[in-house]
């Protein structure tokens, strides 16, 4: 269920959020259903492949897309069940983000260049904290709701009391940072940046055009709804049966689009070295919460 | 027939001196090498009952060590007649380069039947003061043995070994009159009357024989810290001498010290010996494998690993039961592998011409069966399982960790790093790389076939032991345990 | 124990000072021979008046090869070598007196601490100990190769006279083996001796550049 | 029974009829391999046989050394170990008969093929023997065989080093064995297997002997440092046999002993996790920054036996808290992970060796461009990469699913105090992102991209015996992944031997079959996706003729192959992160050129040279023990009597 809207939906969101910004800076900023038009000329452009690359480079942004399509079908939204739920599928989840992740820097890799080597090596580098600090998070909230699958954890409508609440704030903080470093949005990474040096996500697609760059942007698209998706489910308890929590679900997925967006106008880049400590505070934050989990629950 | 084999080698012995010719002599050696071992066999087999109080006797110990001794001798023997046809009368000296002449043949020929002649003497002697004599006998018989190549350093190692060895010896001498004083003035120094009568011997005055007759013998032994002579005596004489000093001598000297300790045992005392046994079994293994680490000579590595066996075969005495069943087997076992490596040591000093391990590379390409052979050995030496070494020490471990830990830890930490030493030097001398651009050279078959034999003995024994020899392993270790 | 025992172990003492003392090859010879026959002498007169002729005939033949025989062999091995004085040894002859006193104290100490059973002369045991160590000492101290053979054959002595009170009679042939045993040890010294006279033309143990010392190479 | 026996025997005679044909290299190589591949191949039938769940009958033989038996028998849990041994074998085999044909020494062939036989054979006999004496003769028997097959190329320089720091190690891990096996032979009275019981107060001290004893053969942490030097030494083919079915030995020692040592207190199971999780770290760290390919699997080696002695801590730590259900979940990941581990770890050393073979160096700074040239080599080694990464379509991830599993349900469970599960899922998250990067390095610099050497560009395919191994190992790969109920039939008889609870077993891991349907099927999905993608832009593309050009690299006028990325650069921000991993050298030349260099430095290395040190400086201190005067010898003799005297009567 989850899937067919994101499908559906995941370039409307990132609309929304270029809109907010441009909002926020006073502009009237690009028509909502930009995204859709730029999937749509891109697909029907002819690409144009470097001598030194392999099938791998071929391979990159179709492996990565696919990835994230199987991650998206794990998650459930709001009531509707996901494709499929089975206990510890939010270890697949992440690994699956880590072979669409494999899959785009091997494809960096394979075109030979300095820039797409640098990118490659910083996603590396904060992979590594992201991935763990992302386990830990699902694993922390699989411990406070006693259940192992996702949809079960996203759909235990946690008592109001102060202890539920504290403990939705920090795991809503910590997926809100990974959101925005897996995302590569604005304090981890600039998408809109044309200066390679600074770059990470955007700098290892540099040599890919045509329908592979739809692939990438959709694949894109696709893991900030997702995330989006995840935060939602995390904080909105499920209220309605589903056509209507659905779409409560669907306009909760917006107010995260809109939250990125307002974040990514109020802060500027971070130095490349503050991005470790960052990521080592997320991690932090998440074995915080899985550590004051049980007494949380004890207290509500 | 006791004094049978005593005297065969030693009239052979005389007689070698007073033949001229050289082949005559070589099969003189051989017959009498060849006989010494039938007689042994036929001894050890029927095992010949011997009158109360006779001054020659055997008994498992005896029989065990005279075996060996035998065994090597002949083989020591082969080996011989090969050496001596091909040793130049004249040669110069690889370290300095002087030139220097050998030993007249006959006199080392005759010295070597001496020499196994006072061996027989010790390990069938049923009476302490003839043990003694036999003992004196050896180390006379042994000096010109060390002394064959004419040169200062062999004449300095021959005077260290003569003077350290006799004034240890002498204390042993001073311990067996303690003894036999120990019984009154009646006392005398028989084995078979003390043993019966030794729960009425002065305990004071046996233990304190007992303790001299263990450092004079443990002196003949190479026990730390007495070994001083060893390694100097090895590294000079002939390499199928320090087979025989090694192989054999070490053990009879050894039968000395287990003679005294079945007197205190039958007096009832034989956790005294425990003790001094012991401690000087594992100073002996941790001094001699921290001085292995930095021994640039092979010959003299191999002697310092005799000494450090030697504090294994005492360690496992001392601590008795099972362990002394391990420490017998290993008396065998190191004896033929000890000896077969001094062989080889042998071949390849006559390949490279230098002693030291440093300078000696690629002789698998140079000497192929001897650095096989070399390999073999000392992997047999560290204790690796098919030989029989690794199966003594786990039965000595064994032994040792039925009570605590710590000196069976301390065993297996001084065997681990004197197997570090020499491995780290000896096994690249084989496999290392580049062999100098010397040709292959032909080994003769003397050469290649009495230490392939040795190992070949020590192999069967790890893999298979004939329940007739368990048998006598088993009677030797209770003689010898303090059982 | 006749007053004549009594007189030649006090001479063995003297003996045993002049041999720490001296450092002239040829007296200290001749002072080891003296205290062979004179050890032998008390033997004979233990021996002679419990146990019975053949033992006693054997103190005389001790008397003989150690008075006689060994002497001469070192002798000829010293005329051989020209070498008439021990230099400069290890320990001073000053020192090695003071020694030598130490030594006799030692003696009579053990004699007493070991209680020896009745009919042992505690005296005979104590110069025992006595001349064993003066054996030891001259061994370990002296450069000679000589001295040291002498050194020998004193510490044998000393053995020879501890055997005499502690067990007193002895099997003929083990008497026999363990004479002629020390016969041979000298005899084999005398023409090591002579041997590393030709070689070195001196005859100090200590400078036969001992392998041992060659200059080692790195370690392992 | 008798088939293994066989197996040993075929192993015995390959190797001897190879050794004795040694005057034609040509064959001892085909009468070498083809015993290795024929010995396997009988093993295994035996083997599956247990593995489906019937008996087979054990072995008890006399031998005439005092405490010694030939008894031999092949339980569930070493029929599991031996799978991957004989497998390997067989493959390593075949690939090794090419791999030497053009080897430099064809005299030594025949003996090599010996050795090599005959460590399977010990490998063999070390899994099945149930007398202590037997299995230490083997034990030892594997040591040196694999001593005289990693010194092959002895010419080479540090070859012998690397080989004696081996034979030093496993003599030295051995020795704590063998006072285990001593004491527990001297507690129980014999050296079968079945008679021995953990005394009464010593079980500790003996399990902490046998962690140390096997922890040091399978390449644990601070015990590992013989790992990254034997196996670069070793030809290729002998060092996917070690890293791949040696080091597993050490792990069945430790399960053996677990079993033999009776329940395991909680302790052990903390102790277990903590080794094990500290040498994952420390192992992945250092191959992170690794520049030799040999070395970085090795040190990965290192990593995985920790990941699967952390699965086993897990597995103690929870049925210590007695839910045996949720430990046969924890332990089926573990020992999964021993499966998957041979598999792909045996394929990336094969690849490291064609490449090696191929491209003329292993030095990841020279390689680069290698698909292109070596398209099946390659393809095999990105599997295997990828698979050693733990992504979900491959084996890998499967085995660190069922420990990130057992992990998660012994937290939610109420009852368990969480600090043992947080730290293997916290571990296992970060040593997988780290293996992720270490091999998408490994992959990525040697195969992709521009060939940064005249080696690496001119280099050329290798033969097809040494492909065939590397692609039915990469096929396995891809099935056990999608397929992860197979695997799961395989462990369920020694899970259920090892703890004992069938029933609890039996059910939990029927449970557990849906799940790694739908995981398979989720992968199986992902990967049709992708190919329905590649049909979508190949129709989009179909109008329009892609053209090819140089990288464009925004704009670059010359890029030329030294401007790439290199591996230490690409590992760069991670050794910073994790700092004292890499000892960097920057030449700051006032008028000469300035420069950058950093070469990898093992931490655990300093305490053992010290201590080697300290021993050495004690044996020199003793040298003057040794002045070669006769006056002191005397004088120590006295010394020596007057000593002893005094001690024992005064």
């Amino acid at each position: 269920m989850e899937l067919v809207l994101a499908l559906l939906l995941a370039p409307l969101l990132t609309g929304v959020v270029r809109r907010t910004k441009a909002v926020v800076a006073g502009r009237r900023g690009p028509p909502l259903a930009q995204a859709y038009r730029d999937l749509w000329k891109l697909l029907h452009k002819s690409a144009v492949y470097s001598r030194t690359t392999t099938a791998v480079f071929r391979a990159g942004p179709v492996l990565g897309l696919a990835c994230v399509g199987g991650a998206l079908a794990l998650v459930p939204a709001g009531p509707a069940p996901a494709l499929a739920s089975f206990p510890g599928d939010f270890v697949l989840l992440v690994a699956l983000l880590g072979t669409a992740r494999f899959a785009t820097v091997l494809a960096a890799l394979d075109t030979g260049s300095s820039f797409e080597g640098m990118g490659a090596s910083r996603e590396l580098g904060f992979a590594v904290l992201a991935e763990p600090a992302l386990l830990l998070v699902l694993a922390s909230l699989a411990q406070a709701t006693g259940a192992w699958s996702l949809v079960p954890v996203l759909r235990a409508t946690p008592e109001a009391e102060l202890g539920a609440f504290a403990l939705l704030a920090i795991v809503g903080a910590t997926l809100f940072g990974l959101l925005l470093v897996e995302n590569a949005r604005i304090p981890f990474d600039d998408p809109t940046t044309h200066l390679e040096l600074t770059m990470v996500h955007e700098v290892m697609v540099l040599d890919h055009g045509g329908p592979d760059l739809a692939a990438i942007e959709a694949a894109a698209m696709l893991k900030l709804w997702l995330f989006a998706g995840l935060l939602a489910g995390v904080l909105l308890p499920v209220v309605a049966p589903a056509p209507l929590g659905v779409a409560v679900h669907v306009a909760g997925v917006f107010a995260v689009g809109v939250a990125v967006g307002g974040i990514e106008s109020s802060m500027a880049r971070l130095r490349l070295v503050r991005v470790p400590q960052i990521l080592v505070a997320l991690v932090l934050l998440a074995l915080l919460s899985w550590v004051l989990g049980p007494e949380l629950a004890a207290l509500s | 027939m006791m004094l049978g084999l005593v005297l065969l080698p030693l009239l052979a012995g005389l007689a070698a001196l007073a033949i001229r010719a050289r082949r005559l002599r070589e099969l003189l050696l051989l017959g009498t090498a060849l006989l010494h071992v039938a007689l042994v066999a036929a001894a050890a087999l029927t095992r010949p009952a011997a009158a109360e109080g006779a001054w020659l006797a055997l008994d498992d110990l005896g029989v065990l060590f005279l075996l060996v001794t035998s065994v090597l001798f002949l083989a020591v023997s082969f080996y011989a007649v090969g050496y001596l046809r091909r040793e130049p009368e004249q040669q110069t000296d690889p370290e300095e380069g002087f030139l220097f002449s050998n030993e007249p043949e006959p006199t080392f020929v005759a010295c070597l039947l001496l020499f196994l002649a006072s061996m027989t003497l010790v390990t069938l002697s049923r009476h302490l003061g003839l043990l003694w004599v036999g003992i004196e006998a050896t180390t006379l018989a042994s000096a010109p043995l060390v002394y064959f190549h004419r040169q200062h350093r062999s004449l300095e190692a021959t005077w260290r070994y003569l003077i350290v060895c006799s004034v240890g010896i002498a204390l042993a001498l001073l311990g067996n009159l303690l003894i036999a004083g120990a019984a009154g003035p009646a006392g005398s120094l028989g084995l078979d009357d003390l043993l019966a009568r030794a729960p009425g011997l002065r305990r004071e005055w046996l233990e304190a024989g007992f303790l001299l007759v263990l450092v004079g013998y443990g002196t003949k032994m190479g026990l730390a810290p007495m070994h001083g002579w060893l390694p100097d005596a090895h590294g000079e004489s002939p390499s199928l001498v320090s087979a025989l000093l090694s192989g054999a001598l070490l053990n009879c000297a050894f039968l000395g010290i287990l003679r005294v300790r079945q007197v205190l045992t039958a007096a009832g005392d034989s956790e005294f010996a425990a003790g001094p046994l012991v401690a000087f079994g594992l100073l002996s293994m941790g001094l001699a494998a921290l001085l292995i680490l930095r021994q640039p000579d092979y010959k003299r590595l191999l002697a310092y690993s005799s000494v450090e066996h030697m504090g294994v075969l005492s360690f496992g005495v001392g601590v008795g039961g099972v362990a002394a069943f391990g420490a017998m087997l290993h008396a065998v076992v190191h004896s033929l592998t000890k000896a077969a490596l001094f062989l080889v040591a042998g071949n390849l000093l006559g390949a490279y011409a230098t002693k030291r391990m440093a300078a000696v590379r690629g002789a698998r390409a140079v000497v192929p069966a001897s650095a096989a052979l070399w390999v073999a050995g000392i992997l047999a030496l560290s204790g690796v399982p098919p030989f029989g070494i690794f199966l003594s020490e786990l039965t000595i471990l064994r032994g040792a960790a039925a009570h605590d830990l710590v000196p069976a830890a301390l065993f297996l930490l001084f065997l681990g790093i004197a197997f570090a030493g020499v491995s780290a030097q000896a096994l690249p001398m084989a496999l290392g790389g580049d062999a100098g651009g010397r040709p292959r050279m032909r080994e003769p078959v003397t050469r290649i076939l009495p230490p392939l034999l040795l190992l070949a003995f020590a192999l069967l024994l790890g893999a298979w032991l004939p329940a007739p020899l368990v048998r006598l392993v088993e009677g030797a270790a209770r003689l010898a345990g303090g059982g | 124990m006749s007053a004549l025992a009594l007189l030649a172990l006090t001479v063995v003492v003297l003996v045993n000072f002049r041999l720490l003392g001296g450092s002239r090859m040829v007296p200290i010879i001749r002072g080891g021979a003296l205290q062979g026959v004179l050890l032998a002498g008390v033997a004979f007169a233990l021996r002679f008046e419990h146990v019975g002729a053949e033992s006693a005939a054997l103190a005389i033949l001790t008397a003989a090869i150690k008075g006689f025989l060994l002497p001469g062999l070192l002798l000829r091995a010293l005329r051989q070598v020209e070498i008439r004085r021990e230099v400069e040894p290890f320990v001073g002859y000053n020192l090695s007196l003071l020694f030598g006193a130490l030594a006799l104290g030692a003696g009579v100490l053990v004699s007493q601490r070991f209680a020896p059973g009745e009919g042992v002369q505690p005296l005979l045991a104590s110069v025992g100990v006595f001349t064993l160590l003066t054996g030891l000492f001259l061994v370990v101290t002296r450069r000679k190769a000589i001295t040291q053979a002498l050194g020998y054959l004193v510490f044998e002595n000393g053995i020879y006279a501890i055997g005499l009170c502690v067990a007193p009679e002895q099997p003929l042939l083990v008497e026999l083996g363990i004479l002629l045993d020390v016969l041979v040890a000298v005899f084999v010294m005398g023409i090591i001796i002579f041997h590393i006279q030709r070689d070195f033309s001196h005859i100090d143990v200590d400078a036969l550049e001992t392998p041992s010392e060659r200059p080692r190479e790195a370690g392992a | 029974m008798t088939l293994l026996l066989l197996a040993v025997a075929a192993l015995g005679c390959g190797g001897l009829s190879a050794a004795l044909a040694s005057r034609w290299p040509g064959w001892a190589g085909r009468l070498g391999a083809g015993g290795a591949v024929l010995g396997s191949a009988l093993g295994l039938v035996p083997v599956a046989r247990v593995l489906s769940g019937s008996e087979v009958g054990a072995l008890e033989l006399g031998w005439a050394v005092p405490g010694g038996a030939l008894s031999l028998a092949l339980d569930p849990l070493s029929a599991f170990f031996l799978a991957p041994i004989l497998a390997l074998t067989a493959l390593t085999a075949c690939y090794g008969h090419g791999y030497l044909a053009a080897d430099a020494h064809p005299r030594r062939r025949g003996l090599s093929w010996l050795w090599f036989d005959a460590l399977a054979a010990s490998m063999v006999l070390v899994v099945t023997a149930r007398n202590g004496l037997l299995f230490l003769v083997a034990w030892e028997g594997m040591a040196v065989a694999s001593y005289f097959l990693v010194v092959h190329h002895a010419e080479r320089d540090g070859v012998l080093r690397a080989g004696w720091l081996y034979l030093v190690a496993t003599h030295l891990g051995t020795a704590f064995l063998l006072l285990l096996f001593a004491r527990l032979a001297a507690s129980s009275g014999s050296f079968d297997f079945a008679a021995w019981r953990a005394p009464a107060g010593g079980a500790a001290a003996l399990f902490v002997l046998a962690l140390v004893g096997f922890g040091a053969k399978a390449g644990l942490a601070p015990l590992h440092l013989w790992l990254p030097e034997a196996h670069p030494a070793a030809p290729s083919h002998v060092s996917a046999l070690l890293s791949g079915a040696m080091l597993k030995t050490g792990l069945y020692g430790v399960l053996r002993m677990l079993e033999i040592l009776g329940p395991a207190p909680r302790s052990w199971g903390t102790w277990l996790v903590a080794a094990g999780l500290v040498s994952a770290l420390a192992g992945v760290l250092l191959a992170l920054v690794q520049r030799d390919l040999k070395r970085l699997l090795a040190y990965s080696s290192v990593e995985n036996v920790g990941i699967v002695l952390a699965g086993i801590g897990l597995a103690v730590w929870i049925r210590a808290h007695g839910d045996s259900g949720l430990a046969s979940i924890a332990l089926a990941g573990a020992l999964l992970h021993v499966w998957n581990h041979a598999l792909f770890k045996g394929l990336l050393f094969l690849g490291a060796g064609s490449i090696g073979r191929g491209a003329g160096s292993l030095d990841l700074e020279a390689l680069g461009g290698l698909l292109r040239r070596m398209p099946w080599t390659g393809a095999a080694f990105l599997v295997g990469a990828a698979a050693i990464a733990a992504l979900p379509p491959l084996n890998g991830f499967v085995s660190e699913f069922l420990l990130y599993l057992a992990a998660l349900r012994s937290v939610t469970a109420a009852s368990l105090p969480s600090l043992a599960p947080l730290a293997v899922i916290a571990g296992l998250g970060l040593v997988g992102g780290l293996a992720a990067a270490t091999f998408a390095k490994a992959a990525g610099i040697a195969l992709l991209g521009e060939p940064r050497s005249p080696g690496a560009a001119a280099a050329r395919e290798v033969g097809p015996a040494m492909r065939f191994p590397m692609v039915v190992l990469a096929a396995a790969c891809v099935v056990l992944g999608l397929a992860g109920p197979l695997g799961l039939a395989a462990v369920e008889a020694p899970v259920a031997h090892l703890l004992g609870a069938r029933g609890e077993a039996a059910r939990a891991l029927g449970a557990l079959a849906p799940t790694l349907w739908t995981v398979g099927a989720v992968g199986g999905g992902v990967l049709l996706a992708a190919l329905g993608f590649a049909g979508l832009r190949r129709s989009a593309l179909a109008g329009r003729s892609p053209r090819t050009a140089p990288t464009w690299d925004c704009g670059y006028g010359a890029p030329t192959p030294r401007m790439q990325y290199t591996a230490s650069s690409l590992a760069q921000p991670l050794t910073a992160l994790f700092g004292g991993l890499v000892r960097e050298r920057l030449a700051r030349g006032a008028s000469g050129p300035r420069s950058f260099a950093s070469e990898p430095r093992d931490p655990a290395e300093p305490p053992f040279r010290r201590a080697f040190g300290a021993v050495a400086a004690l044996a020199a201190r003793l040298a003057p023990l040794e002045t070669g005067s006769t006056h002191l010898y005397v004088l120590y003799v006295v010394i020596a009597a007057f000593a002893v005297l005094l001690w024992k009567l005064a």
